[in-house]
C-alpha cells in the first residue's frame, strides 16, 4: 500500500469529520439536509476507495447504497416531509452554536486521545479511520442531543451510521459489511417512515408531562 | 446420509422463520394463535434434543455450552408464552382492541422475534448476532407499538431511538473486536468467529478490546436495561401487549446479556485488557439500586415489573462483573430464574389486567380474594422475584451476597440495600393488590394456568433440587466465564 | 434428732413472728399516740381488733368472684412464710434454703400481685387506685431492693440471709459508706413497702391519698383480719430484716444451745422495740407526701442503692 | 435414627400443608391438619426430649442431595438442636390441640390450614440445619409461612401493614444473617457449618459477625429497636399462629444467635457480651413500658415478648462476658438462665395467648377497655390465665420466677469478672432486669384485672361463654409445665446440662442429687430455692388458716351491693379502666420515655360539653429510627422519580455522558 492512496483515504475521513462539523453548525432545515447529503457523498467515495485500494469489489455495492440511499433519497424524502408535515424551517438547538462546537471539538481531540494507545500493529491507516470515525460518531450523537428538533435528530443518527461504515469499511477484510450496511439502511428507512407515520414533529423533546403522569406514576 | 446435528439448528431458526411467513399470510384468525403455539412446540423440540445431538461449529453458528441452555430456556419460554399469548390474545380480539389483521401481524412478528433470538444465541460470527440482536430490536418496536395508542407509540419511539442508538455503539464495538481479532488470526471470517476468538484472545491488543468492551457494554447494554441506559424498557414494557413485556423480560434482555457475556469472555481470556468486571459491578449495582427506588413509584402494574427486571439485569450483570466460580454460577442460575419468573409474572399480571380492564395498581384490591389462582400466582410469583425462599432466586442470591461480601464488604451491602429497598416497593405494591377487601370488576378470568404455574413449579423445584447434570453444565460454563 | 431441733427452731421461729406481729403494730400505734400527748389504745388492741373481725361475718359485693375470697389467705399464707425464713433470732433455719433474700422479695411480690387483683375484683374505682398505685410503687421499690441485695451479696458473697447475716457479725465488715446507704435504701424500700408515711398513711382513709387502704376498701370480717394480719406480718418482716442484717448481734447461729437462743430472742425483741420507737418518732415528725413525689422517694432509694454497689467495686479495688 | 424420625415429622407438617391447597375444602380437613400437626409434633417432642436426656447419645448428622448443589441439606442433632426442638415442638403441640378447638371458629380457613402445618416444618427445620444454606433458607421460610397467617385476616387494614412491616423486617434480618454467612464461609463458600466451626475468623470479623448476628436474630427475636414488627404481627393472626410466633419463633431467633455466636464463632470477645446485655436490659425495660401503655390484650402480650427476650439476651450478654474472661461455670450458670428462660417464657407465653384467643372468640373484643368480668363466664380460662400471669410477672412458685431468679444469680457474680466497664455495667443492668420484672407485675395485675375482673364493659364480655374442651386442655397443659418447672426446675436444669457443657465445656452441679429437691447453682452457702418447698409451706399455712378460721370462728357470708366508700355507681365505665390503671405508671416513666403528655378539655363552668381527657404518646423509636428511613426511601425515591419523565433527548444525553464518560475515563486510564 502506497503513501498516496493512505493520504487520499486520510483525507476522505478527516472530509467526513469536516462535514460533520458543518451539521453541527448548520441552523436552517433545507441547509442540513444538503449538508448531510454532501455527508453520505463523502461517506461513500471513501467507500469506494477502501474498495479500490482494497481490492474489495463487494464495498463498491456499500459505497453504491450510501450514494442512493442516503444522498440522494432519504434527503429528498426528508424534504418532502418537512414541507408536508409543516416542520418549522429553523432549528432549535440546546445551548448556543458556539458552545456546540466547542464540545465537538472536544469530543474530536478525546477520539484521538483514546486511539493513541493502540499499538501500530493495527496500521496507522487503521488507527487513524478508526480515531475519524469515533469522532463522527460522537459528533453524530452530540448533534442529536443538541437539537430539538426530530428531523435534525434524524439526521444526527445517519452520521452515526456513516461513521461506523467508514469504520467498517476501514476494518480491512471485514466480512459482512454490505448486510450490515443494508441492515441499517433499513433501520434508517423504518425512522424515517416512523416520522411520517407517526406524525412525529417533535416528539423528541416536547411530551405531555401531565398526560405521561397518568400512565406512568408520578407522585403517590 | 444427512447429519441431523446441523439440521436440527436449521430447524431451531427455519421452523419460526416459515411459520412467520405462513402466519403472515394465514386468514383464519382463530387458528393462528394454536399455530403459533404449535411452531413454538416444534422449535423447543428441536433444540431440546440439543442435549442429544451437538453439531459442530460452523463460521456462522455453533453450539456451545455457553449458549445451549439458553437456547433451551429460550425456546422453552417461547413456548409457554405462546400458550399464554394464545389466551391472551383471544381476549384482546374479543374486547376488540386488535383487529384479526394485527392478529396476523402480531403473530408474524412473534415468531420472527423467536427466529432473531435463536439466531443471536446461535451465532457464530459477531457480526451476525449483532444483525439478529437488531433485527430483534426491530419486530420488538413494532410489537410494543401493537395498540396505537400514544402512550404505545410513545414507547415504541423511544425504544426505537434509544435502542438504535445502542445498536449503533455496539456496531462499533464489534467492528473494533474484528481489527483485533483480524491482526492476529487474519482477515475475513475467522476473525468475526466467536470459538475462534475466544481461543486467541490473549494475543489481541488489549487497548483495542478495552475500547470495544467500552461499546458493546455500553451498546449491548442498553438492550439489557442497564442504568443509565434504561429508558426505554419500562415504557416499552407497559405499553406492549403482555406476552411481549413476558418476552422482553423473560427473553431478550438475556439474549443482550448473553451477547455482553461472549464479549466479556474474550476480555478475560485478554490478561492485558482492563477487567470488565468493575464497570460491570458498577452498572450493575447502579441499576439495582436506581431500579429499587423506582419501584416505589410506580402505579401501572406492568411498568412496576418492568423496574424489577431493570433490577435483576442488575444483579446479574453485578454478578458476572464480580466474577469467580461461585458468583458466575449464580449469575447463570439467576439469569434462569429471572426469565421463568418474571415471564410468569407478567402472565399472571396479563389475566389479571384483562380481568380488571386496568393495569393501575390503585385500581386492583384482594385479588386473591376475587380471583384466587391469578392472585396467589401473582403473589407466589412476586414472593420468588423478590428473593424469598424457598424459590430459586433466594439460592442465587444467597450465592452472590456471600461471595461478594467475603471480597468486597461495601458492594455487598450495597447490593443488599438495594434488595430490601427493593423488596420493601414490591411487597407494599403486593399488599395492595393481592390482600384486602377486592375492589374493581370481578369477572371470572377466563385464563390458561398452566405456563404460570409450569414456571414457578420449575422456580419452585429448582429452589429445593437441582439436577446434577445442570450444575454440571452451569459450573463449567462457569468457568469459562472467569 | 439435730435435724428435730432445727425444726422446732423453725417451727419457733413461725410462731414467733405470727405472734409478735400485731404486738408490732400494737406498739408503734402506742408510741405514736405517745408522741402525741394521747393515750392511744392499748398495746393489745390489735390482737383484739383481729379477733373480733374474725368472729364476724363477711359481706361480699355481688359480682365478687373466688379471687377475692382467696385472696387474703394467700397473701397471709405467703407473708407468713416469707417472714419465717427470715432469720429473727436464730440463723441457719432449716428451711433457710427453700428461699435466699432474693426469693424472699419476691414472696412479698406474689403476695402483692394477689392483693392488687383482689382490689381490681369488684370493679370499684378505690380499688382500682390502690392497685395501681400500689404496682407503681412496687415497681420502683423491688429495683432498688435488688440494688440492696446486689450490694449485700457483693460484701457477703451470697444471698442466703444466714451467710450474710454470719458474714455481718464477722470481723470483714468494717465500717463501709455503702453499707450505709444500703441501709438508708432499705429503711426507704420499707417505709413505701409496708404504707408507712411518708408514703401512705395506714391510719387515713382519706380517699385521694390512700393507697393500700384503698386496694382493701371492699373487705369486710374475716377477710379484713386475715388481711390486716398479713401487713403487720411484712411490718414485722422488714424489721427482722433490718435487723438481722444490719444488727445481728446477739442472734444465735444454728445447733446452738437454748441458752443462745433464748439470748437471741431477748436481743431480736429488743431490736424490735428500738426499730418500732424509731419508726414512731420519724412517722411523727414527717408528713405524708404526695403520690406522684413517691417516685422520686423510691428513685432516690434506687439511686442509693445502685450507688452503694458501685462504691463498693470502687472501694475494693483501691 | 433420631433425626430421621424428626426429618419425618417435617415431612409430615409439610405433607399436610400441601394436602390443605390441594385437598377437599370440607371442614373435616381443619380437624385433619391440625390432627397431623398434634401427631407430628408430639412424636418430634418425644424425640429430642429423649435425645436431650440421652447423655450418651452421640451427635447425629444426616445429608440430603437437596438445596446449593454441591453442598446438599446438612442436618444435625445435637443437644443444642434438641433442646429447641423441643421448646419447639411443645409449643407446636399445644398450639395444634388449641387449634383443634379454636381453628373450628376460623372464617378463612383457606387461608390458615396450609401455612400452619409449614410454619411448623420451618421451625423444626431452622433448628436441624448444619449448614447456612439450609438454615437461611428454612429461617426465611419461617418467615414466609408466618407471614401468610398473618395476613390470614387481611381484610382489616391493620393487619396489611403488619403484614407488610413483618416481612419486610424478616427479610431485613435475613440478609444480615446473610451477610453473617458470608463472613463466617469466606470468599470459598465453606457453607456447612463444621467449616465455619473449624475457621477461626480474625477479631475485627468476628467482632462484624457479632453484630450481624445481634441484628440479623435481633430483629427476629425483637429486640429493641428492631422491635418494631412484633406487636403489630404477632397479635394479627390468628391465636394460636400468635402463641406460636410470640413463645416459639423468637426462641428459634434466638438459637439462630446461640448458634452463631456461641458455636460457630469461636471464643468471645469480652466487649461483646457488654453490647448484648446492654441491648438486652434495653429490650427488656422498653418491652414492658410499651406493654403498659397497650390496651389491646394480645398487642400487650406482645410486647412483653419483647421484655422476655430482653431478659434472655441478658443471660446470653452474661454467659459471653463470663465466657470471655474464661469463668466457665459462671458462663453455664448464665446460659443455662437464659436457656431455661427460653423454655419458659414459650411455655406461659403460648399459654398466655391461648387464653388471649379464647378471651376474643368468646368475646370477638381485643380491647380491654371493652372486656371485664370474664372470670364468671369463663373460670377455667380465667384460672388458666392467672396461672400464666403469675408466671410471666417471675412470681414464685412458677417458673418464671426461677429462671429469673438463676439470671439475678449470674449478674451477683459479675463482680469477678475484671473488666471495669462491665463491673459497672451489670449492676446497672440488673437493676433494669429488676425494673422490668416489677413493671411487668404491674402490667399483668393490669391485664388480668381489666380482662377477667370487675364488671362487664360491654355486651359482648357480659355473655362470654367458656371456651371448647380442646382449648381449655392446651392450656391447662401449658398450666401443669409452669407449676411443674417452677416447683421442680432441678429436673429442667439437669436437661440443660448437655448444652452448656457442649457450647461452653461446663456445666452446673447436677441439681437432681441437691437435698430435697433444691436448686443450688453455685454453693449452698451461696443461694438456694426451693420451689417445692416453698409451695408446699404456702398451700400448708393457706389451708391452716382457712381451716382453724372456717372451723373456730365464722364462715358466714353475706352478698351485698357494692361498698365503694359508700359512693357506689352501678356504671361499669365508673370501674378503673386498664388505661387508668397505668396512669400512675405512665406518669412516672411515660413523660420521658414515651413524651407522653396528659391533655384536660375541661368546659367553663355552665357549659354543657362533656369534658374530655387525651393521652399523647409518641413512639421515639419509631420516630427517630423508622420514620426517617422511611422519608429517606422516599426522597430518594420522589427525586430519582423525575427521571421518568424526561424527554427522549435527555435520555440519549445520559447515554451520551455515559458514553463520553468511560471513554475519558479509559484515555486516562491509559
Amino acid at each position: 500500500m502506497d503513501h498516496l492512496s493512505l493520504d487520499v483515504a486520510h483525507m476522505f475521513a478527516g472530509g467526513l469529520v469536516l462535514v460533520s462539523f458543518m451539521l453541527l453548525y448548520q441552523d436552517r432545515m433545507f441547509g442540513l439536509l444538503n449538508i448531510f447529503a454532501l455527508h453520505a457523498v463523502v461517506v461513500s467515495l471513501s467507500v469506494a476507495w477502501q474498495a479500490y485500494i482494497q481490492f474489495a469489489p463487494h464495498l463498491y455495492i456499500t459505497a453504491a447504497i450510501a450514494l442512493v440511499v442516503k444522498a440522494i433519497i432519504i434527503p429528498v424524502a426528508l424534504h418532502r416531509i418537512i414541507v408536508r408535515l409543516g416542520i418549522h424551517r429553523t432549528i432549535e438547538t440546546v445551548g448556543g452554536i458556539g458552545l456546540t462546537m466547542l464540545a465537538g471539538i472536544g469530543l474530536v481531540a478525546l477520539s484521538i486521545m483514546v486511539m493513541l494507545p493502540i499499538t501500530a500493529e493495527a496500521g496507522t491507516l487503521t488507527r487513524e479511520d478508526l480515531a475519524f470515525s469515533l469522532a463522527v460518531i460522537l459528533l453524530g450523537l452530540l448533534m442529536m442531543i443538541s437539537r430539538r428538533n426530530a428531523i435534525s435528530q434524524i439526521i444526527g443518527f445517519m452520521s452515526i451510521e456513516n461513521g461506523l461504515i467508514l469504520a467498517a469499511t476501514a476494518a480491512k477484510g471485514m466480512p459482512l459489511v454490505v448486510e450490515i450496511s443494508v441492515a441499517f439502511s433499513i433501520l434508517v428507512a423504518l425512522t424515517v417512515i416512523g416520522i411520517f407515520l407517526f406524525r412525529i414533529r417533535e416528539r423528541f423533546d416536547t411530551v405531555d408531562v401531565y398526560e405521561l403522569e397518568r400512565f406512568r406514576g408520578g407522585h403517590p | 446420509m444427512i447429519e441431523t446435528g446441523p439440521l436440527l439448528v436449521m430447524a431451531i431458526l427455519f421452523v419460526p422463520l416459515g411459520s412467520a411467513a405462513l402466519l403472515a399470510l394465514f386468514p383464519d384468525g382463530r387458528l393462528t394463535g394454536q399455530l403459533n403455539t404449535l411452531a413454538s412446540f416444534f422449535t423447543l423440540l428441536a433444540s431440546a434434543s440439543l442435549f442429544r445431538i451437538r453439531p459442530d461449529p460452523s463460521q456462522f453458528l455453533i453450539v456451545d455450552d455457553v449458549n445451549i441452555v439458553f437456547i433451551v430456556l429460550n425456546t422453552f419460554v417461547a413456548f409457554t408464552t405462546s400458550v399464554f399469548s394464545a389466551s391472551y390474545i383471544a381476549h384482546e380480539v374479543e374486547t376488540g382492541r386488535l383487529t384479526p389483521t394485527y392478529l396476523r401481524f402480531y403473530h408474524a412478528m412473534y415468531q420472527t422475534l423467536m427466529f432473531a433470538m435463536n439466531l443471536a444465541l446461535l451465532a457464530n460470527n459477531v457480526g451476525l448476532m449483532w444483525v439478529a440482536v437488531e433485527l430483534a430490536t426491530l419486530t420488538t418496536v413494532l410489537m410494543v407499538g401493537l395498540y396505537r395508542t400514544p402512550a404505545a407509540l410513545e414507547a415504541a419511539w423511544k425504544y426505537f431511538i434509544l435502542g438504535s442508538v445502542g445498536i449503533a455503539l455496539a456496531l462499533f464495538g464489534t467492528i473494533m473486536v474484528y481489527l483485533a481479532a483480524s491482526a492476529v488470526v487474519g482477515e475475513g471470517l475467522n476473525a468475526m468467529a466467536w470459538n475462534v476468538l475466544v481461543r486467541h484472545a490473549d494475543a489481541f491488543d488489549p487497548h483495542l478490546l478495552n475500547l470495544a468492551f467500552v461499546f458493546l457494554l455500553l451498546g449491548y447494554g442498553t438492550k439489557v436495561g442497564l442504568v443509565p441506559l434504561h429508558a426505554w424498557l419500562p415504557d416499552a414494557h407497559a405499553e406492549g401487549p403482555t406476552p411481549i413485556s413476558a418476552v422482553l423480560s423473560g427473553l431478550l434482555l438475556n439474549v443482550a446479556l448473553f451477547a455482553v457475556l461472549r464479549f466479556k469472555m474474550v476480555m478475560s481470556a485478554n490478561s492485558g485488557a482492563l477487567a470488565p468486571g468493575p464497570l460491570m459491578v458498577t452498572l450493575g449495582l447502579l441499576s439495582v439500586l436506581y431500579a429499587a427506588f423506582m419501584l416505589y413509584r410506580c402505579h401501572d402494574i406492568k411498568r412496576m415489573f418492568a423496574y424489577s427486571s431493570i433490577e435483576h439485569m442488575g444483579i446479574i450483570t453485578f454478578a458476572f462483573g464480580m466474577g469467580g466460580a461461585l458468583a458466575n454460577f449464580a449469575g447463570l442460575l439467576h439469569m434462569t430464574y429471572h426469565s421463568l419468573t418474571k415471564s410468569a409474572i407478567f402472565f399472571s399480571v396479563g389475566h389479571i389486567a384483562q380481568v380488571k380492564g386496568t393495569q393501575n395498581m390503585a385500581e386492583i384490591r384482594g385479588l386473591t380474594v376475587s380471583h384466587p389462582l391469578l392472585g396467589w400466582g401473582l403473589v407466589l410469583g412476586a414472593m420468588a422475584i423478590v428473593g424469598l425462599p424457598p424459590m430459586g432466586i433466594f439460592m442465587t442470591e444467597f450465592l452472590i451476597i456471600t461471595s461478594t461480601f467475603a471480597r468486597q464488604p461495601v458492594l455487598a451491602v450495597a447490593l443488599v440495600i438495594g434488595l430490601l429497598v427493593a423488596l420493601g416497593a414490591l411487597l407494599l405494591r403486593l399488599n395492595g393488590l393481592a390482600f384486602g377487601a377486592p375492589h374493581g370488576k370481578e369477572a371470572p378470568s377466563q385464563a390458561s394456568f398452566v405456563p404460570m404455574f409450569a414456571h414457578l413449579t420449575l422456580v419452585l423445584a429448582a429452589g429445593i433440587y437441582l439436577p446434577p447434570a445442570l450444575v454440571n453444565w452451569f459450573q463449567h460454563v462457569a468457568r469459562l466465564l472467569g | 434428732m439435730a435435724l428435730i431441733y432445727d425444726l422446732f427452731v423453725q417451727v419457733a421461729q413461725l410462731l414467733l413472728v405470727l405472734a409478735l406481729a400485731p404486738l408490732l403494730t400494737g406498739y408503734i400505734r402506742k408510741i405514736k399516740a405517745n408522741l402525741l400527748r394521747r393515750q392511744g389504745p392499748p398495746l393489745l388492741q390489735p390482737y383484739r381488733d383481729l379477733l373480733k373481725l374474725i368472729r364476724k361475718e363477711v359481706v361480699l359485693a355481688e359480682n365478687a368472684s373466688w379471687i377475692f375470697r382467696v385472696a387474703p389467705y394467700l397473701v397471709f399464707a405467703t407473708t407468713l412464710i416469707a417472714a419465717s425464713l427470715v432469720p429473727t433470732f436464730a440463723t441457719g433455719l432449716v428451711f433457710s434454703s427453700a428461699a435466699d433474700l432474693i426469693a424472699i422479695v419476691a414472696l412479698l411480690g406474689s403476695a402483692r400481685f394477689i392483693l392488687a387483683l383482689a382490689g381490681l375484683d369488684v370493679g370499684t374505682s378505690f380499688g382500682g387506685i390502690g392497685s395501681s398505685r400500689e404496682m407503681m410503687i412496687a415497681s420502683l421499690a423491688e429495683p432498688a431492693m435488688l440494688m440492696i441485695v446486689f450490694t449485700l451479696s457483693l460484701l457477703a458473697g451470697s444471698t442466703q440471709l444466714s451467710s450474710v447475716s454470719a458474714f455481718m457479725q464477722g470481723p470483714d465488715v468494717g465500717l463501709r459508706v455503702s453499707l450505709g446507704m444500703a441501709l438508708v435504701a432499705l429503711i426507704m424500700v420499707a417505709v413505701a413497702e409496708n404504707a408507712r408515711i411518708p408514703v401512705d398513711n395506714p391510719a387515713t382513709h382519706l380517699e385521694l391519698t390512700m393507697i393500700h387502704e384503698a386496694m382493701i376498701l371492699e373487705y369486710s370480717g374475716r377477710h379484713l383480719a386475715v388481711i390486716e394480719a398479713a401487713a403487720s406480718l411484712k411490718l414485722l418482716l422488714y424489721f427482722s430484716l433490718i435487723a438481722c442484717l444490719f444488727a445481728p448481734w446477739g442472734i444465735a447461729t444454728a445447733g446452738q444451745g437454748v441458752v443462745a437462743m433464748a439470748i437471741g430472742v431477748a436481743s431480736y425483741i429488743a431490736k424490735l422495740a428500738a426499730g418500732g420507737l424509731l419508726l414512731a418518732v420519724f412517722e411523727t415528725g414527717t408528713a405524708k407526701m404526695r403520690v406522684f413525689r413517691v417516685s422520686d422517694f423510691l428513685g432516690a432509694a434506687l439511686m442509693l442503692g445502685l450507688l452503694a454497689a458501685l462504691l463498693l467495686f470502687v472501694s475494693r479495688s483501691v | 435414627m433420631a433425626l430421621t424420625v424428626l426429618l419425618i415429622c417435617v415431612g409430615v407438617f409439610l405433607g399436610s400443608g400441601v394436602w390443605a391447597v390441594l385437598g377437599n375444602r370440607s371442614s373435616s380437613t381443619s380437624f385433619w391438619v391440625y390432627s397431623f400437626s398434634l401427631a407430628g409434633s408430639t412424636l418430634a417432642l418425644c424425640v429430642a426430649v429423649v435425645a436431650l436426656i440421652d447423655t450418651e447419645a452421640p451427635t447425629a448428622t444426616l445429608q440430603l442431595p437437596i438445596g446449593l448443589p454441591w453442598l446438599g441439606a446438612h442436618f444435625r442433632l445435637d443437644a443444642l438442636s434438641a433442646l429447641f426442638i423441643v421448646v419447639v415442638n411443645l409449643g407446636s403441640l399445644t398450639a395444634s390441640l388449641y387449634g383443634l378447638g379454636y381453628g373450628r371458629h376460623e372464617q378463612t380457613p383457606g387461608r390458615v390450614l396450609p401455612f400452619y402445618p409449614t410454619f411448623l416444618a420451618g421451625m423444626n427445620l431452622v433448628v436441624l440445619a448444619d449448614d447456612a444454606f439450609t438454615f437461611l433458607l428454612a429461617w426465611e421460610f419461617m418467615s414466609l409461612a408466618s407471614w401468610a397467617l398473618v395476613m390470614a385476616h387481611h381484610r382489616i387494614g391493620a393487619n396489611l401493614k403488619a403484614g407488610y412491616i413483618y416481612l419486610l423486617m424478616a427479610s431485613f434480618g435475613t440478609l444480615t444473617l446473610l451477610l453473617a454467612f458470608g463472613l463466617l464461609a469466606g470468599a470459598d463458600g465453606g457453607y456447612d457449618f463444621a467449616a465455619m466451626r473449624a475457621a477461626t475468623p480474625s477479631a475485627g470479623l468476628a467482632a462484624a459477625v457479632l453484630a450481624m448476628a445481634l441484628i440479623g436474630a435481633g430483629s427476629k427475636a425483637g429486640l429493641v429497636p428492631l422491635h418494631v414488627w412484633l406487636p403489630l404481627a404477632h397479635p394479627a393472626a390468628p391465636s394460636h399462629v400468635s402463641a406460636l410466633m410470640s413463645g416459639v419463633m423468637t426462641k428459634v431467633a434466638v438459637y439462630g444467635f446461640v448458634r452463631i455466636v456461641f458455636d460457630l464463632l469461636g471464643p468471645p470477645d469480652w466487649w461483646w457480651g457488654g453490647a448484648v446485655l446492654v441491648l438486652g436490659g434495653v429490650s427488656a425495660v422498653m418491652g414492658v413500658l410499651y406493654a403498659l401503655m397497650q390496651h389491646d390484650l394480645k398487642r400487650l402480650l406482645a410486647y412483653h415478648t419483647v421484655e422476655n427476650i430482653g431478659i434472655i439476651f441478658i443471660g446470653l450478654g452474661l454467659a459471653l462476658c463470663f465466657q470471655a474472661n474464661e469463668m466457665q461455670l459462671a458462663a453455664a450458670l448464665a446460659l443455662t438462665a437464659a436457656l431455661f428462660h427460653v423454655f419458659n417464657h414459650s411455655v406461659f407465653k403460648s399459654l398466655l395467648f391461648f387464653g388471649a384467643g379464647a378471651v376474643l372468640g368468646a368475646t370477638g373484643e381485643r380491647d380491654m377497655e371493652r372486656l371485664g368480668g370474664l372470670i364468671h363466664r369463663m373460670p377455667l380460662t380465667a384460672i388458666a390465665f392467672l396461672v400464666g400471669s403469675i408466671a410471666i410477672s417471675a412470681l414464685p412458685p412458677f417458673n418464671g420466677f426461677v429462671s429469673e431468679w438463676l439470671t439475678f444469680q449470674a449478674i451477683l457474680l459479675s463482680p469477678k469478672l475484671p473488666q471495669w466497664l462491665l463491673k459497672l455495667l451489670v449492676p446497672a443492668v440488673g437493676a433494669m432486669l429488676a425494673l422490668s420484672a416489677a413493671l411487668a407485675a404491674g402490667c399483668f395485675v393490669k391485664a388480668f384485672g381489666a380482662s377477667f375482673l370487675g364488671r362487664a364493659r360491654s355486651e359482648a364480655a357480659q355473655n362470654a361463654e367458656e371456651t371448647d374442651a380442646a382449648s381449655l386442655t392446651a392450656m391447662f397443659l401449658l398450666v401443669l409445665v409452669c407449676l411443674l418447672a417452677g416447683i421442680l426446675p432441678g429436673y429442667f436444669m439437669d436437661a440443660l446440662a448437655p448444652v452448656t457443657r457442649q457450647l461452653l465445656g461446663a456445666q452446673l452441679p447436677l441439681q437432681q442429687q441437691m437435698q430435697w429437691l433444691t436448686i443450688v447453682p453455685i454453693a449452698t452457702g451461696r443461694s438456694s430455692y426451693n420451689g417445692l418447698l416453698l409451695f408446699a409451706m404456702i398451700a400448708v399455712a393457706g389451708f391452716l388458716a382457712v381451716y382453724v378460721i372456717h372451723r373456730w370462728a365464722s364462715h358466714a357470708v353475706r352478698r351485698s351491693a357494692i361498698w365503694d366508700c359508700g359512693f357506689p355507681d352501678d356504671s361499669p365505665a365508673a370501674q378503673y379502666s386498664a388505661g387508668s390503671f397505668a396512669q400512675p405508671i405512665r406518669r412516672v416513666y411515660g413523660a420521658v420515655v414515651f413524651r407522653a403528655r396528659e391533655e384536660v378539655d375541661m368546659p367553663a363552668p355552665g357549659d354543657c360539653r362533656p369534658a374530655k381527657f387525651h393521652v399523647h404518646i409518641r413512639d421515639l423509636i419509631w420516630d427517630a429510627l423508622y420514620a426517617p428511613l422511611e422519608s429517606v426511601v422516599g426522597f430518594v425515591a420522589d427525586w430519582l422519580s423525575k427521571v421518568q419523565f424526561w424527554t427522549i433527548r435527555a435520555y440519549l444525553t445520559l447515554v451520551f455522558s455515559t458514553l463520553v464518560g468511560l471513554l475519558v475515563v479509559l484515555s486516562i486510564w491509559h
